[in-house]
């Protein structure tokens, strides 16, 4: 049992999982001398064909990622910054994504696309804080996207021995987070939730770095309002753990959805929209979500701050459902 | 000699199967478009002559003759393209999307030069088996203004991969010329990169073949990657549906040309009679138990639409809440 | 006044355009021979150097439309099947969309990028089936999706005209339709929604395509149930015309989306949980939405049709909001 | 000679202006990251002595040098990269995307080799209107393998366009080493698309003035694209973070031979000490009025942060129902 870093979490597990499975390598940009940290210390201790640092060829390493797949390994590519997802769009989505359906499940593609780093990080710009999990989600992509060190633990290694293509965000607003990590950890299935605080009054879902938002919001209602909040991470975005909410709506009978990808079309939508659609009888309030603005984050931090979904708003959206007036409902 | 009848046969295999889907597409047995491949036989022949059961190849849209050069059944290629279970994807690539996993055809390919880092990486996972196998991608001259290419030129050269690129130039990317379309050469764009390159006759299946088994050994023996540019044409449109478009973008004239120098009867002319005979006649027969086996196949049953999107987990949802 | 087909719609549009604007050009593979039928003829009557041809070459084409709207003019970037924006997604939405937030509005990026046959088409499987339209809403790209001959002209003209990049689909299903269009027709306003039909008992909320899916329904239900539904355009996705919205579900009460995008984080996601949030107080009934399953489209056209979102999926929706228990209310 | 006084008053204020983010990084009154310039000041010195107002340049994550030496107000990138609504881009940009659009700077890039294609655009917009101004784009070494830059030079020679395309080999892509990414050399790769394709040492600028003004009047004249590939080092990290890294991909040793070089030095040689010192003072000066300028200036209203964001319609969505 050990107390470690999110960010240290996703190394042990990559180096775990390269130890007991020869067919793992990581392809990526620097990942030798490890710019982002998942990698450190493997090129030495596995050597340098199990971690490949690659050209600047995003669409290039991708499909050779598929490929390498296709023939039988394990590939793990790192991306260095998450908008090169937008660069490898095609070979992720049109290509590894595809290719089982198209081929009448001939083959499978095991292949895991991680982005160490997602998400804003103060002051990096419109370029450099993308949170693109729903677009991955959109395209049916496995999509996972922890929120602490024992999650990034037992989901990186879910995501590797995975037999499909999985995209794994490690938002940068949790890297530095810390939990215990059991020495006999294992693997934690895609698709499955963590109720991280039990709540009476109020369901509110989160991912990533703001399922920490999510339990401090909670804990502050607690103390002043006496609201119950239960706090629900689907940790993985796609495949969602559509039991586990409903669980827990059915349970307090009122949403609330913090999200960090943009407002349209993004992760809260969806959820709220299948909980209008198929939990309509269990909800007495009607759902809100608290996402990021439908925006580029621009470089002033003050700016991109105001940008970004926060605590008060989340706190603000809780108390409007649990004092919502009857009328509302008709 | 034999191997010469084996390159025939291919070609003519290859040829009659396209001639058969013009028909199946135009009568609407087959749905969407198909790419025609005539005219081009002599690549995919000559090319593959050199390959063993584990190598590997990508395809593109234009796929169905290397998808038979490589080996696949041409029933379950028959039976794939008419929508039916006993296709080789069970139904679910249709043309563009041909595959045979199991040997080492990893697909036709919607999308031009997809194919070439997947057969890279397939071709480095070759060398860390300790195999001698190859990779080879097909790709035509549009293609190679394709950036993803070049990227994977590269990628071939540093690590000095056992990959074979294959550009079949056939004058045409759609409607746009070879030479408007392109800054310098061909060849000259991977030899850029410092790889063997060079140009052969594509009409001629000896030459492909002898070219292509000189670069296959080339890469076995550790050497690293190499381009073969094979000047082609196809003399029909880009794709079935093109017949009634009208696009005007090169002459009658132009075609018959090339038609001349047609690879089935470039080679033929080096066979003798009864020995192209011979092949012919086995090649209907091949072709009318193919069209026979696939036209006799079932549907798939819609109940399954949405099976082998995924290998493990839940089944993706449904366009309605259930 | 001329009844036209949809497609000669959109090459009327674009040479009306180009005949007022000289500054607009253009950019794509074969569109001098007019592959996809929207320049016919243009490049014999225009000149070559506005109806370009490009080499097989998206990124690249993609930014240079960019980079000759800075220089003031106003490319038209036509791609042959939807699956090309996924591999110009990053000159898209990462550059050409951020562009005047990250320059703090220093320059306009005037640039159309058309799809002339989006959509699935009936046995052309999974690489050429694509509806994407709803990434681009989630990236914030303004996104256009016209249903008829008419509006497929003014909002082509109007997206050209546009400042911003917009991102135009015409689907391969209504290419073929037909409408009259007036002979001094104008642009029609991005994020401006068309009532096709009034009615009083549900909202059906329905793009593109599937808007002749919808008016066939309500005919058909008006018929044997006596149900009167209306049926509501937004034409464009994004920005998305959230008052024509309320407007119809505040009348109605009841909400019904069809859409052709994935299920998961689609636009009909994004318009049912909107309306769960912001016209809860309008809704007699809970929302709900029919769309394409979650999944890629297989090659077999009945298999094709089994994902697509059906008149038959539509009606049992309709039927089954207007007789809502009120139980399920609470 | 007043050129090279020019050339060298350019340098001197790029390496101290430089020297001054650092320091404002370190010391957190600049957000996020920036890649520092430091050591290559030859290169946008010497290409933008050779360019007129109206040309056109797209640079990269590393672009201070590049708008500086296009002519940018450094009180004004001083203020942006604080974060003060005085900043070129109001704040909304910083290092990585900072631009001046009126001056023909279309942008520093936050991902490799994106600013080419979009340089390619402009260069022929200049030609449409009957002008000869030139477009210049600037990449690293690692740019050199991403697909993009590809398809743009192939546009570019199809077109003739008048482009260059300015490689600063730096030897490095973060920790890359450039010849054990790159196969073949970066000018074959160019000359692979038939035009002039040329290296040129990166340390003293006025032989990169010399061979950028040829290539210009190249372009100016007709003749369309060129290639200079300016070898050249930087003398810190990556980014200002990587200090504390320890990525350990140099030596010391390779640094300190890389700075006998100093383009400063080298420039410095060739001139007077008196004309050496005058400027030195004068970009103490100009830097320290800038400083005080971006200081003094506000920082934006956050009621703003959705402006910008569209030049017509509605703006963006809050993430809070209103
Ligand atoms: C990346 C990409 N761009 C465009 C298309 C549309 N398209 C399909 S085939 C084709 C022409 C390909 O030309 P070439 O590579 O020469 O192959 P050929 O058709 O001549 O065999 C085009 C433009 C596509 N499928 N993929
Ligand atoms: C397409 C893309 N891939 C990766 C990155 C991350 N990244 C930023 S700078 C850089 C290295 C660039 O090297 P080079 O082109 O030589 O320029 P230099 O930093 O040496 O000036 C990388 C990999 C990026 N920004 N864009
Ligand atoms: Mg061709
Ligand atoms: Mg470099």
């Amino acid at each position: 049992m050990a107390r470690m870093r999110y960010q240290q979490a996703l190394a042990r597990a990559l180096r775990d999982e390269m130890l007991r499975d020869p067919s793992v390598f990581v392809l990526g940009e620097d990942v030798r001398a490890s710019l982002r940290g998942v990698t450190r210390g493997l090129a030495a201790e596995l050597g340098e064909q199990r971690i490949i640092d690659t050209p600047i060829s995003e669409q290039a390493f991708t499909g050779f990622a598929m490929g390498a797949a296709l023939a039988g390994h394990r590939p793990v590519v790192e991306f260095q910054i998450p908008s090169l997802l937008f660069t490898a769009f095609e070979p992720i989505v049109n290509q590894a994504q595809k290719f089982r359906l198209m081929t009448g499940g001939q083959a499978k593609v095991p292949v895991t696309y991680i982005v160490p780093g997602s998400g804003a990080r103060m002051g990096l710009a419109a370029q450099h804080s993308d949170h693109p999990y729903a677009l991955f989600a959109q395209a049916g992509v496995k999509t996972v996207v922890p929120a602490t060190a024992s999650d990034a633990y037992g989901l990186f290694l879910a995501s590797i021995r995975d037999d499909d293509p999985v995209v794994f965000f490690a938002p940068a607003a949790a890297l530095g987070s810390r939990e215990e990590v059991a020495d006999d950890a294992d693997a934690i299935p895609l698709g499955v939730g963590r109720v991280h605080r039990d709540g009476e009054d109020v369901t509110v879902v989160a991912v990533g770095h703001l399922v920490r938002d999510a339990l401090k919001v909670a804990e502050a209602l607690a103390e002043s309002d006496g609201i119950s909040v239960e706090v629900f991470d689907p940790r993985t975005v796609h495949p969602f753990d559509w039991d586990g909410l409903a669980a827990s709506v059915r349970k307090t009978g009122r949403l609330v959805v913090i999200d960090d990808t943009n407002r349209t079309c993004g992760l809260a939508a969806e959820i709220v929209a299948t909980a209008a659609e198929e939990l309509a009888d269990a909800l007495v309030a009607p759902p809100r979500r608290i996402t990021r603005a439908d925006a580029p984050i621009p470089f002033a931090v003050e700016l991109e701050v105001a940008l970004l979904p926060s605590r008060e708003q989340l706190a603000a959206a809780i108390r409007s459902v649990v004092t919502v007036p009857q009328e509302a409902l008709r | 000699m034999s191997d010469r009848i084996d390159l025939y046969r291919t070609m003519r295999t290859i040829r009659r199967f396209e001639e058969q889907i013009v028909t199946l597409v135009n009568s609407n047995e087959i749905a969407g478009v198909t790419h025609e491949y005539i005219g081009q036989e002599a690549v995919a022949a000559g090319v593959c002559a050199a390959l063993r059961d584990d190598d590997v190849i990508t395809s593109t849209h234009r796929g169905h003759g290397h998808v038979i050069a490589k080996g696949a059944d041409v029933a379950r290629m028959m039976a794939e393209l008419l929508g039916r279970t006993t296709g080789l994807n069970r139904a679910r690539g249709g043309s563009m999307h041909i595959a045979d996993v199991s040997l080492g055809i990893y697909g036709a390919n919607g999308i031009v030069a997809a194919g070439a880092p997947i057969a890279a990486g397939a071709a480095w996972a070759g060398v860390q088996a300790g195999s001698d196998r190859v990779a080879v991608c097909f790709f035509g001259d549009g293609a190679v203004n394709q950036g993803v290419l070049h990227e994977t030129m590269n990628m071939a050269g540093i690590w000095n991969l056992p990959l074979l690129f294959v550009c079949e130039n056939n004058g045409y990317a759609v409607s746009f010329a070879q030479e408007d379309a392109t800054a310098g050469s061909l060849v000259g764009r991977a030899a850029a990169y410092g790889m063997p390159a060079e140009q052969v006759d594509g009409m001629d299946a000896d030459a492909v073949a002898a070219a292509a088994a000189q670069a296959v050994a080339h890469a076995r023996a550790g050497n690293g990657p190499s381009f073969l540019e094979c000047t082609t044409y196809r003399f029909v449109g880009h794709h079935t549906a093109e017949a009634t478009m009208g696009l005007g973008y090169r002459s009658d004239e132009e075609i018959e040309r090339w038609r001349e120098r047609d690879p089935l009867l470039v080679l033929g002319a080096r066979m003798a009679a009864d020995e192209v005979a011979a092949v012919d006649a086995d090649v209907e027969a091949l072709l009318e138990r193919a069209l026979a086996f696939a036209r006799e196949s079932p549907r798939p049953e819609v109940s399954s639409a949405r099976d082998y999107v995924y290998a493990s987990g839940p089944a993706p949802r449904e366009g309605v809440a259930v």
